[in-house]
């Protein structure tokens, strides 16, 4: 055999729902009406959310935000598709998962404004804080699973991500050992097509992302993320193997960062308005209600309610978050360590009665 | 001449040597049409080209590790970590390998590599964005650190980092990035090594680096009032120290404080303490004290003022030493 | 009770607590079947299984990174790396997350996780094999260092690493693993920051950790025939530091000699001389010295022993400090 | 197109020269006589000074060393495809390449024990010193291959590593590098099954290691690495599209560690004798003497000579090494920086003339 084949590897892309608002009858998941009105609230959440925050921002309310919008269909899919029990480390464009599982608003404003009681995430919810420095989260997520599975848990993992981070060792490193030890994770990358300015197409010469799970002996899939449908049954199906111990799954959903890169970024001095304006057509919101509207889901009434349940939701997020008292200095020192080291008291201490001149 | 803020000086300094030299090569993230998140490298590209000014990927041990590649090859590189918090996974590249290479091969290759990197505190900025951890740089055998904490400065120093044969660090006090506007003072390269006296004084000697400088600096004029005439010395390096400026002085003025934004707990306060009191015992009247950062992670922006040395911190060691 | 070695100390140490709670994990490249390549691990394979006695792959950030995903989610992973020389890549997992979980989310998540890691010269090893990086660990916020000296500290320390609900940096002198076999004394835990006089005396104090003790011991010998009776001081934990006994022993001897293998400049010899003259001064009669590598990368070993503290390097700084 | 495949990807497995010395007629490439003759001289020659390392280091003349037994054909391979215009990054276990590319044996002996002398690549030589934090010379190599291409070299760089070093984040960020930039480097993967203890297969879950190229976007093969013919083949093939501007390759030799991990290790303790026995039948050597055979190009006389030959050149070798003078302790200050600095005068000066007492 001086010349053979010794593997070879196909990569899928899924979408449900199209452009256009027609989903694919042969793929589509029985989804009760319910259900797909669930999934349009909760993207119009987000997105008011999402809004919200950048007008803090701009009042100088807030500090330095990364808007979400055009992942909706990403994050409330993923969202969704997660159980109570399962874990999910988040990267730091992820408020729309956030909400989801529960985190309350006020947090997600608190962290913003550079207050770290945003990252305390309430007893029962399984997640992690945000991750800052780009895919250093995806090695905890394999760990935590890799604690699932030593504890026998029924639970699976979800890790989020950008494109960029799938350049960091600490993707590799994470993707590799979950193939090894056959963890019960799954790696959703939001490959919104932008790193800040760098383009998807500077970041790795691989023709998809989904291909990389290549690299790591287990399943990759590329799935249109501004397709609802085709992110919830995806990343449901993902999660469901990694409960029943069939192992990882890498997930590429294609999709767009349609703000700029934070509010301190301004995107138009590297990218064209008119690939922006070619995304816009594609909006996850806008599809599901043209197909919401194909199958009279949709209703005026049910738009207003909508609206008018976010807007509160959000209103009622941003009074909590204001009413906050402020933070109580001596704080910095009480979670370093479970016990204040001696120096820690001795700083605290100064710091709190100054020696007397 | 205009007057510049000092990202405006880095990137005069950036472009005086790419036009100098053609192996000087910017890279890093978003350096290129971006023009870099705080604009230091605004510019470069279009009068440079994407070959030596490079936009790479998410990937800073792969950033440093193919600058050493580079470097050893006999280009120059100027590589950007796009801030001080994310230089941590490229730290086995600059430790085992930048600060060694010309050690281990007995000089047949050296690494002329500059990282340059925004640092520091008082930026209103994210988790992970307001590091000082200049002294894990300290004390890696091999690489030089350079912070400058003037516009003028910054350009000279950034000059001499770049034709220097051997790896620096070079910190960017980003809080003082556009805050101070200054003519430059001829364009020449200011050597590594020399500290500055930021301002004479014969009572006390303040050290300081980077954005502290000016902190400092208010405690001085505050403590003017009282009749007290404080010394303080810009490091401006810190590897290699210029240990013979701040032994004189405190020769002079028989008391010291250092100020830094990194945590008190091993942060080179206490290197610089320890070289005092160990050439200048005799002259000391008062202990070194140290006013830095507490020995946790500096926090989020809502609490860092409170973290931060502040003009009132350093004149109350100020009177504390005095009253020794 | 059988005089074990060190490392057999570790072993005994691992195995004790494994078998307390089922939640301990060992981790790391070759801890498994090979038991790892100083045999620190041996047996524990066999004893607790596959699934708490992890063979990884080659993959430091991996291992530190899943070992904090690991910690949070309830277990209590001690993850080795093979030697401290080879941490760097983990850097930022330590620094940035490690070190930071407890902070960052206010108490909802922690990180009771142990980095064990062989560390020091004089092994004859080859390159990078021989790192003395300690002081990156002491200056960064959140994470505790101990170093034991002897087998009954090893395996005492270790238990109250594993024990500790926060990251624990726990640095095992390679020079020393084999060389001491001692009784243990006692099977409880030895509380983290607290200091061990490991000899007494009146006229001078000798402060080391790991190796180093013994070496610093060596010189309290040599110099006994000239009637100078040294106290040495066994850190133990480098932090949180003990202090009080390192101040009560210099008040009681009025001079101090900080004594590490790491390279001098911000070594943390540095640290220590700044505490004791910011809390000591009057009771100096000589400066603090520091006996430490050279500001270079430690050489391979035809040329280690010249960069180590010796016997005699101590000894001639004890007359320094004497004459003074 | 609500699913549709979006990527196929094949890697492929090259073997000339089989285990039973059997040549395929459609992959030989033209050698001559001459050429197979060095082939053949070159591996024992690597064999033999192996084997004296092996030697000195248990009689205590050497310190820790790393054997290369079993894969002296990737390394011979290599070492003969690449030009001295080229650039080298090995790892620890590379002393066949190593002295193709003309280090002085002396050198690997002062290297292994403990002499950084040995690390002294002569002028003109373009190769680095080993990397011992595996698989952190693979950016370096990455680097040398942009410095080329910035300077319009029309040069090759050559990196090699081992499966182990496969798992490690430098590996992953010089890779996607190399993709991005379509860098002239060649990264070759000496996959001897085992890193110290851990075997292959709990090194990544991957089916081979060549399809980690993939998700780089560049191509990734596997080559016989105990077939000279292959390797020489392969290696020149991937080196010479490099120096045309084609771009990287991974190269993936599947081969053996015959040894001990290095003198400090005991194989034995985690590997069974079946399996080392098995790769016996293997060896590289062997077969390429078998086909010599056949095709007489191999005489007895071919064949002493080639041992005398190569026994003289190592003992040549052995003797340098031991006629060096000592180190000079001054040396430890003087390659830290062109210029010493304040602190490391005084530091030497203390040293060679510590202060009188
Ligand atoms: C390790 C690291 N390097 C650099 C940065 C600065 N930075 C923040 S976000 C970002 C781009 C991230 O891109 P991607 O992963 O695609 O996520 P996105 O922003 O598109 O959601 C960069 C470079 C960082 N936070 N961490
Ligand atoms: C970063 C790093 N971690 C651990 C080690 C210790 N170590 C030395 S060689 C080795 C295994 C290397 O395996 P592989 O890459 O397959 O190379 P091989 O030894 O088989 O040639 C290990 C773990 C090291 N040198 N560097
Ligand atoms: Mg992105
Ligand atoms: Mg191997």
């Amino acid at each position: 055999m001086p010349k053979k084949s010794v593997g070879q590897f196909n990569i899928d892309f899924i979408q449900i729902l199209n452009e256009a608002g027609e989903a694919d009858p042969s793929l589509l998941p029985h989804f009760t009406e319910k259900e797909i009105r669930q999934f349009y609230e909760s993207m119009v959440f987000a997105r008011l959310f999402d809004e919200k925050a950048l007008n803090l921002q701009r009042q100088g309310r807030l500090g330095t935000y990364a808007s979400i919008r055009g992942q909706e269909a990403v994050q409330i899919g993923a969202g969704l598709a997660l159980q109570a029990s399962d874990w999910w480390f988040p990267a730091f464009r992820d408020i729309g998962i956030s909400m989801m599982r529960g985190l309350p608003g006020k947090n997600l404003f608190l962290y913003w404004a550079g207050d770290e009681r945003g990252n305390a995430i309430p007893p029962g919810q399984n997640d992690f804080p945000i991750a800052i420095p780009v895919g250093t989260h995806i090695p905890h997520a394999v760990g935590a699973a890799w604690g699932a599975k030593i504890k026998k848990d029924p639970i699976a993992v979800l890790v989020t991500f950008g494109d960029g981070a799938t350049s960091k060792g600490d993707f590799h490193e994470g993707m590799n050992m979950a193939g090894v030890f056959s963890l019960p994770v799954v790696f959703l990358c939001q490959n919104n097509q932008w790193a800040i300015s760098v383009p998807r197409a500077r970041q790795t010469a691989s023709q998809t992302l989904a291909q990389k799970a290549i690299a790591y002996g287990f399943p990759g899939i590329q799935v249109d993320g501004n397709d609802i449908f085709g992110m919830v049954q995806t990343t449901k199906e993902a999660l469901e193997k990694a409960r029943r111990g069939g192992g990882p799954t890498f997930i590429e959903a294609v999709t767009y960062r349609m703000s700029d890169h934070t509010t301190a970024d301004d995107a138009s001095r590297y990218r064209s308005p008119e690939e922006v304006k070619g995304w816009e057509g594609k909006d996850p919101i806008l599809r599901l209600k043209i197909y919401m509207e194909k199958t009279k889901i949709w209703t005026p009434a049910f738009e207003e309610e909508v609206a008018r349940n976010s807007m509160n939701r959000v209103l009622n997020a941003v009074t909590e978050y204001e009413a906050m008292p402020p933070v109580d200095p001596g704080e910095i020192f009480d979670y370093v360590f479970e016990k204040p080291t001696p120096d820690l008291i001795e700083q605290k201490q100064n710091l709190l009665s100054p020696p007397k001149e | 001449m205009e007057k510049l803020t000092l990202v405006q000086a880095i990137n005069l300094a950036l472009s005086e040597e790419m036009e100098r030299d053609p192996g000087v090569v910017v890279m890093g993230e978003d350096v290129g049409k971006d023009g870099g998140v705080f604009r230091a490298t605004l510019g470069l590209l279009d009068r440079f080209g994407g070959e030596r000014v490079i936009d790479t990927p998410l990937s800073e041990t792969g950033i440093i590790g193919a600058a050493i590649g580079m470097a050893a090859y006999g280009l120059t590189p100027v590589a950007e970590i796009q801030f001080l918090g994310f230089i941590y996974s490229a730290m086995e590249q600059i430790i085992s390998h930048a600060a060694r290479l010309r050690t281990r091969t007995k000089g047949r290759y050296h690494c002329p590599l500059v990282i340059r990197t925004p640092y520091g505190g008082g930026i209103h900025a994210p988790e992970h964005h307001s590091e000082s951890s200049e002294a894990y740089f300290y004390h890696t055998p091999g690489i030089k650190v350079v912070v400058p904490s003037t516009p003028s400065d910054a350009r000279g120093l950034l000059k001499s980092a770049i034709r220097d044969p051997d790896p620096v660090l070079f910190l960017e006090p980003a809080r003082i990035y556009r805050s101070i506007k200054e003519e430059m003072k001829g364009d020449d390269p200011i050597p590594l090594g020399e500290a500055r006296i930021a301002r004479s004084g014969k009572d006390i000697t303040l050290i300081a680096w980077g954005a502290m400088v000016h902190t400092a600096l208010k405690s001085a004029e505050a403590v003017k009032k009282e009749g007290i005439e404080a010394e303080v010395i810009d490091l401006r390096t810190l590897y290699p120290m210029d240990t013979g400026k701040i032994l004189s002085s405190i020769e002079k003025t028989g008391r010291g404080i250092v100020v830094h934004e990194a945590p008190l707990k091993g942060g080179l306060g206490g290197e610089i303490a320890a070289i005092i009191q160990e050439k200048a015992l005799l002259y000391l009247e008062a202990p070194v004290l140290r006013v830095a950062g507490f020995n946790t992670p500096i926090p989020l922006p809502k609490m860092e003022q409170v973290y931060l040395p502040s003009p009132e911190k350093i004149t109350a060691a100020i009177y504390q030493t005095l009253r020794y």
